[in-house]
């Protein structure tokens, strides 16, 4: 089965090619069925041979098939082809899957779109081109479909081109992602010929795994680097995020499959899968861990400012990508790959859920202008709830899980920091406040949107309903995968993931914590040094700790967005403590509000408008009006005089001959 | 004493005399043809004289000679670029049939001009002398001069003319100059036996031998349209006739690197450190000046003259680095570039009506809506201009950046990836204008034929093709350049 | 005998026709006369070929300068009928008077 | 310098056969004073108005081609030279180099460049 590895990129090229050449002859169902097909099928075969690995040895889990042998440079030559293992079949699976549960959605969602057709091939393009870079087994391979997926997301984001604003911005995400591009390329550069000057020419992972000795240290720290510069483009990290929040002008199915479940996500793939050169370069991932935990930070705090939800939803996308950077960086990939696919589930749900408020407020995006949704889009709200629930990490979700591993690791972990713990949990409680401040305005509160709106809010049709009930069960579901060791789980997801990413040692993490930098997570392992108890406590606690975190988040955002409204009351049934503090406390309202509302709002309104508009902006603005500028100064050089053309070609001959003749002499 | 010419000789040059013969019967024929009988058999003329010079051309694969006193050579080298100047002219023939008649330009000396600027093509790459690569040089040249203005009631025709042929004059001095003072100091015209002398010890090098180098760079330096001998261009490629330009940007450019490349690698590699910076420079300033100043054109034929000019660049990169085993890239880069450009070309000509070439970038605004077949082929060559993976011209640009890597020219590299950055911005622009603009003003349906159908069917197949799976023309390439080794 | 003139000399005197024909060519304003100038550099490059033919005692040299007078008088015809083109549209000759592309 | 005698007889006769020539004529010819035969040159045109005129497009025309066949012929003198070394095959090779010509000569003829109407 393993040998049919290059039908899960291919059924999609299909899709896209027969849609895109008959389209036009067919009609709108057909299309929109051979595309889901073609995605659907991608997945049967991933799923298959994931069932196919399981009866395998763990180490016997890798497969290989070469396509074409590509010549690099004259005598080099690469084979090219198709790598399956245990992480890329997770990808493959999630990709292919959360696609096919989108495309689905889009029948719906898409219908009255003119452009319905043209938007599945798209559609399928960027499908194809995304398994191909989960699939590819060479760093061309990878760069192929890195290239491809922001060529397709250009596409798509620019979909309705008849926005300037949404041709602005696919512009704006194809020039970023070239910017990141240029480091990848100059990464693979390097890589190619620094173990090419050792004779080993090669591209592919496996023969590069094998010959990564052969580097020195700082040749690996550069060329990491390099390669993290491509991920901070394709994966929206400091600076380089910019284009993800404008790129929402896209449909929101696509903001759904491209910028939260999918794409995005590429750049913690490719760390993932370069882990063991990513392992040799402690100072990259000090950077990876250090970039990962402020992006995820920062775009938290700007999630407070917003009011539109996709933008909310984008800037929460941000700051989760910034959780996966954090796991990357601190050696935990199994961690950020499985935080991976969680999230493309719940965030995945989240997009979808704010596609079906949209449809159902007839296509309004602010949510001051929504409210007391809950009884009206009944299944809309559930599944929006859980993902809220799943996002926020609250324990049973499997947004819990993944999270927390990930703040374990980045405290216990050799290249974990204590105040890289402090800034990510204290970010999941921000996570917490603004994705319920998002769900009480939408859901909760009496409706704000005007009468005729008011009047055809509707739930989605059931091609729409479905995909999110599914979306909201794997949300859930997906995180019994890995339950960790402490919870009596088997952290089987870690397991599955270790012939490729090392790990797979769960108890290991405490000795290493040893090893931690700060005072405080060694003074913890001292504790942790007294076995597996003492570790079991510390994790314990720092899980009771974040939890606690996520639960004064939300109960913040309830408080500031539903207690006049007054709440149901299994809600205050949920916190009783807390809720009779804050109760008895009228002001405390106001001091909340005041703290954390207008303070943070403030603060994140201001991060926007500075760094993200003003500096980041400017730079990657300014750069282009400058080579403009250059351009139309030269232009100026044309006169159009052949004279003058000749007197520049005497100047240059007299330059070229000058400088040939004399320069030996000096 | 009786003066030997071995009669043999003439078996290896039948695709030159092939041309010959079409090109005077091809001109014979328009003369005698009566009044509006059909011009069927002229417009063949270009393409079985083409088919005819390529077959005997393929036959001489291999054939290591050099004829007639070594004024002429049949290598490998010659037959690879003999081969893609024929190509060539197959293309432009293919997308002159509707053009001519549109713009009614003369015919039988059209086509019959084609054909000797062929011929002077495939003269000067497989010549080892000095004045066989003068007289090849000039062949050509004077035919595009006459090309280049043939749109005779068209003032930018004839200004481009004008304007190519006073400068193409003018850079002919500088070559000649060049080529003068070479032999006033080794008394050799024969670029090998040049090549022998200068290796051999008692050559010492003058000031007035490299100022003669000197003067060759600048003359193959306007040929190839390099900066800052690349003024001429962008009016000059404006202003001609679209099929024209196509030629000149494609044909022209190939021709002269070729012999540029032979004359380097060939005569001149001892002095290796004495031009690589040279060019070095060249490279930089072509590359960057060209895409720059390529960001502020509104006239998309302007537009591609800039790019041309940029691409022009990029193979100096390959010259700079010098190495004779890489030389195989220049090659591979101009048999990609030749069909990308020809491709965009063909898409200019059939948007354009009579005229009204509609060449401003605002009438391809919202093509993909009306015209989708063609929006689509246009982004595909302005992809593969842009150097995006899996396109011929991602290999040809990445074949590139290796060479000047393993050269150890790593800024060369760098300065290169940054410039094929800027370049994606104007191509984008372009596809952005096709795709995500509305249309401003109907331009009307496209003035398509079998031939321009034809000619960019191959030339989008050939990009695809070279970009999936270059191995076999990398080879090839490999092989015709191994003369250098 | 006659005295043999240095091949120096012919060097010396080809470089300054050479430079008058550029500087010509690029001040002159009347197309014909830039055409000239540019006939007058040929005519230095033929210069320095028959001296150093005569100097090294072959032939090659004045073969070449057979085809450079060929080839600039093929030059002159192409280049007259061009200027005959550029006077029917323009009514002058003037080298400026063709500048409708530029930037 | 005896071997420049010859020569010096050549220059001596040539200004004595001109002188008689001239002379004869001058003498012998009866002569008609027009105000044509004091015009510039007489060769088809009025010469009225400005001496800087516009010459007729033919002239150019004509000048050309005369120019182009006069280079062409040059090629002519050193094969003139050899040719009784190259043998039949030189001979044969000038040939296709005249036809060639020709062929430029037919073109020119049939476009009707050579009529001066």
């Amino acid at each position: 089965m393993a040998d049919y590895i290059w039908l899960i990129p291919l059924f999609p090229a299909v899709g896209f090619i027969f849609n895109g050449l008959f389209g036009t002859k067919i009609s709108k169902g057909a299309v929109s069925w051979i595309a889901c097909l073609a995605v659907f099928l991608s997945f049967l075969t991933s799923v298959a041979i994931f069932f196919e690995f399981l009866q395998l040895p763990a180490d016997a889990r890798v497969f290989e098939i070469n396509v074409y042998s590509w010549i690099a440079s004259g005598e080099v030559s690469i084979p090219l082809g198709f790598r399956v293992d245990a992480l890329s079949l997770v990808m493959a699976m999630t990709v292919s899957g959360v696609a096919f549960l989108i495309h689905v959605y889009s029948i719906g969602y898409m219908e009255h779109d003119p452009g319905f057709k043209r938007f599945f091939v798209e559609l399928n393009l960027f499908v194809f081109m995304m398994l191909t870079l989960v699939t590819g087994n060479s760093l061309i391979m990878m760069f192929v479909g890195w290239e491809g997926v922001g060529l397709s997301s250009y596409l798509l984001i620019g979909f309705w081109y008849q926005k300037d604003s949404a041709s602005d911005a696919g512009k704006k995400a194809f020039i970023v992602n070239r910017i990141g591009d240029f480091g990848f390329l100059l990464g693979i550069f390097l890589l190619f010929f620094t173990l090419g000057s050792h004779g080993v020419w090669t591209l592919n992972f496996g023969e590069i795994h094998k010959s990564a000795h052969l580097l020195n240290g700082n040749m690996i720290n550069l060329i990491t680097f390099l390669f993290f510069v491509g991920a901070m483009g394709k994966s929206a990290q400091i600076p380089l995020y910019v284009w993800l929040p404008d790129a929402m002008e896209g449909p929101t199915p696509v903001s759904s499959l491209i910028h939260a479940a999918t794409m995005v996500t590429a750049g913690v793939y490719m760390i993932a899968r370069l882990n063991f050169l990513y392992s040799m370069a402690p100072t990259t991932m000090m950077v990876v861990a250090t970039i990962g935990v402020l992006t995820a930070f920062f775009a938290a705090t700007i999630g407070f400012a917003q009011y539109d939800i996709k933008k909310v939803l984008a800037y929460s996308t941000i700051s989760q990508l910034g959780y996966m950077f954090v796991a990357v960086g601190v050696g935990a990939y199994s961690a950020g790959i499985f935080h991976l696919m969680t999230h493309a589930f719940f965030k995945g749900l989240l997009f979808l859920g704010a596609g079906s408020i949209m449809h159902a407020m007839s296509g309004e995006l602010d949510m001051r202008l929504m409210g007391g949704l809950r009884k009206k889009i009944p299944v809309t709200y559930w599944t929006f709830f859980i993902a809220c629930l799943a996002i926020a990490g609250i324990p049973g979700f499997s947004g819990f899980f993944s999270k927390d591993e990930i703040l374990w690791k980045a405290f216990s972990s050799p290249h974990g920091h204590i105040m890289i713990w402090m800034l990510a949990a204290l970010t999941a409680g921000m996570t917490a406040f603004y994705m319920f401040r998002l769900f009480f305005g939408v859901f909760y509160g009496d409706c704000r949107a005007p009468e005729d709106v008011k009047h055809h809010i509707h739930e989605s049709p059931k091609v729409m309903t479905v995909p999110l009930m599914i979306l909201a069960f794997l949300a859930i579901a997906g995180g019994y995968l890995g339950i960790p060791h402490v919870l009596g789980g088997a952290n089987l997801f870690d397991q599955f993931l270790a012939p490729v990413l090392g790990g797979g040692h769960g108890h290991a993490a405490a000795a290493h914590a040893s090893a931690g930098f700060s005072m405080v997570s060694s003074a913890w392992a001292s504790t942790a040094e007294a076995g597996h108890g003492g570790e079991a406590a510390l994790e314990m606690t720092l899980m009771a700790a974040s939890v606690v975190t996520a639960l004064i988040g939300i109960s913040i955002a309830w408080l500031m967005y539903v207690k006049n409204t007054g709440m149901p009351g299994k809600f205050v049934a949920a916190f009783p403590g807390l809720f009779k503090v804050v109760n008895n406390k009228y002001y405390v309202d106001e001091f909340y509000d005041f703290v954390f509302v207008r303070g943070i709002m403030k603060a994140g309104g201001v991060l926007l408008k500075v760094v993200d508009i003003g500096i980041i902006e400017g730079i990657i603005n300014g750069v282009g009006a400058l080579l403009q500028w250059i351009g139309g100064g030269l232009r100026k050089f044309e006169t159009g005089f052949v004279q003058q053309y000749a007197f520049g070609m005497i100047l240059g001959a007299i330059i070229v001959v000058g400088y040939i003749v004399f320069a030996p002499l000096f | 004493m009786v003066v030997q010419i071995p009669e043999m000789d003439f078996g290896w040059i039948v695709p030159e005399i092939a041309m010959t013969v079409f090109a005077a019967v091809a001109l014979l024929l328009t003369l005698f043809r009566k009044k509006n009988s059909t011009w069927l058999f002229v417009e063949a003329m270009p393409l079985v004289g083409a088919i005819v010079a390529l077959y005997f051309t393929f036959q001489t694969w291999n054939g290591n000679i050099d004829i007639f006193n070594n004024l002429y050579t049949i290598d490998n080298f010659g037959v690879f670029f003999k081969g893609l100047s024929l190509v060539i002219l197959i293309l432009v023939t293919l997308l002159s049939y509707r053009y001519i008649d549109r713009e009614d330009m003369a015919r039988g000396e059209y086509y019959s001009l084609l054909m000797f600027g062929t011929l002077g093509m495939m003269i000067m790459v497989s010549s080892n002398n000095f004045i066989t690569i003068f007289i090849g040089l000039e062949v050509m040249s004077i035919s595009i001069y006459i090309l280049a203005g043939l749109m005779g009631g068209n003032a930018k025709s004839v200004e481009a003319s004008l304007k190519y042929f006073l400068l193409g004059a003018f850079a002919t001095a500088f070559l000649l100059y060049g080529i003068a003072l070479i032999y006033g100091t080794t008394g050799m015209l024969d670029i090998r036996e040049i090549a022998g002398y200068v290796n051999s010890g008692n050559f010492m090098v003058t000031p007035t031998f490299m100022a003669g180098l000197a003067l060759l760079i600048v003359g193959f330096g306007f040929k190839t349209a390099s900066v800052p001998f690349h003024m001429w261009t962008p009016d000059v490629y404006e202003g001609a006739p679209t099929s024209i330009t196509a030629y000149m940007a494609t044909g022209v450019k190939a021709a002269a690197f070729a012999a540029f490349l032979r004359v380097l690698f060939t005569a001149f590699h001892p002095f290796l450190s004495g031009w690589t910076y040279m060019l070095w420079i060249l490279a930089v300033a072509t590359m960057t000046l060209g895409n720059i100043t390529a960001l502020k054109q509104d006239d998309v034929k302007r537009m591609l003259a800039y790019s041309s000019i940029a691409h022009a660049g990029y193979i100096l990169i390959a010259l700079t680095v010098g190495d004779r085993t890489l030389s195989s890239t220049v090659l591979y880069y101009l048999l990609v570039y030749s069909f990308m450009t020809i491709g965009a070309f063909a898409v200019v000509i059939i948007l354009g009506r009579q005229g009204s070439p509609n060449t401003g970038i605002e009438s391809y605004a919202g093509l993909a809506g009306r015209h989708p077949v063609i929006a689509a082929v246009m982004a595909v060559f302005l992809f593969s201009m842009a150097g995006i993976p899996p396109l011929a011209g991602f290999m040809g640009k990445f074949y590139v950046l290796t060479d000047a890597i393993r050269g150890g020219y790593y800024w060369l590299a760098i300065i290169g990836v940054l410039n094929s950055v800027v370049a994606a911005y104007y191509y984008l622009r372009v596809v952005m204008y096709m795709y995500f603009k509305e249309p401003e003003a109907e331009i009307g349906a496209p003035d398509v034929s079998i031939g321009s159908t034809l000619a960019i069917a191959i030339s989008v197949v050939v990009v695809f093709y070279l970009g999936i799976f270059p191995r076999l023309f990398l080879m090839i390439a490999h092989t015709s350049s191994a003369i250098f080794m | 005998m006659l005295q043999e003139i240095p091949t120096s000399y012919c060097y010396l005197l080809s470089a300054i026709v050479f430079i008058i024909g550029a500087v010509g060519a690029i001040t002159r304003k009347n197309a014909i006369v830039i055409f000239m100038s540019i006939e007058l550099m040929l005519n230095s490059v033929n210069l320095v070929f028959i001296s150093s033919g005569n100097a090294f005692a072959s032939m090659d040299g004045s073969i070449f300068v057979f085809f450079v007078m060929t080839v600039a008088a093929v030059e002159a015809a192409v280049g007259l009928a061009i200027f005959v083109m550029l006077f029917r549209m323009k009514g002058t000759v003037n080298a400026d008077e063709a500048s409708l592309m530029k930037g | 310098m005896t071997n420049y005698i010859p020569v010096l007889i050549i220059i001596i006769f040539a200004f004595l056969i001109a002188a008689l020539i001239v002379g004869a004529s001058s003498i012998l010819g009866h002569k008609i004073s027009k105000k044509t035969k004091l015009d510039t040159y007489e060769c088809g045109m009025k010469t009225i108005g400005p001496t800087r005129m516009k010459m007729n497009i033919r002239y150019y025309l004509t000048a050309m081609l005369f120019l182009i066949f006069d280079i062409e012929v040059m090629f002519l003198y050193p094969w003139a030279l050899v040719t009784g070394n190259l043998g039949m095959f030189g001979f044969l090779e000038m040939l296709v180099f005249v036809i060639i010509l020709l062929v430029g000569y037919v073109y020119v003829w049939k476009k009707g460049a050579l009529e001066w109407e």
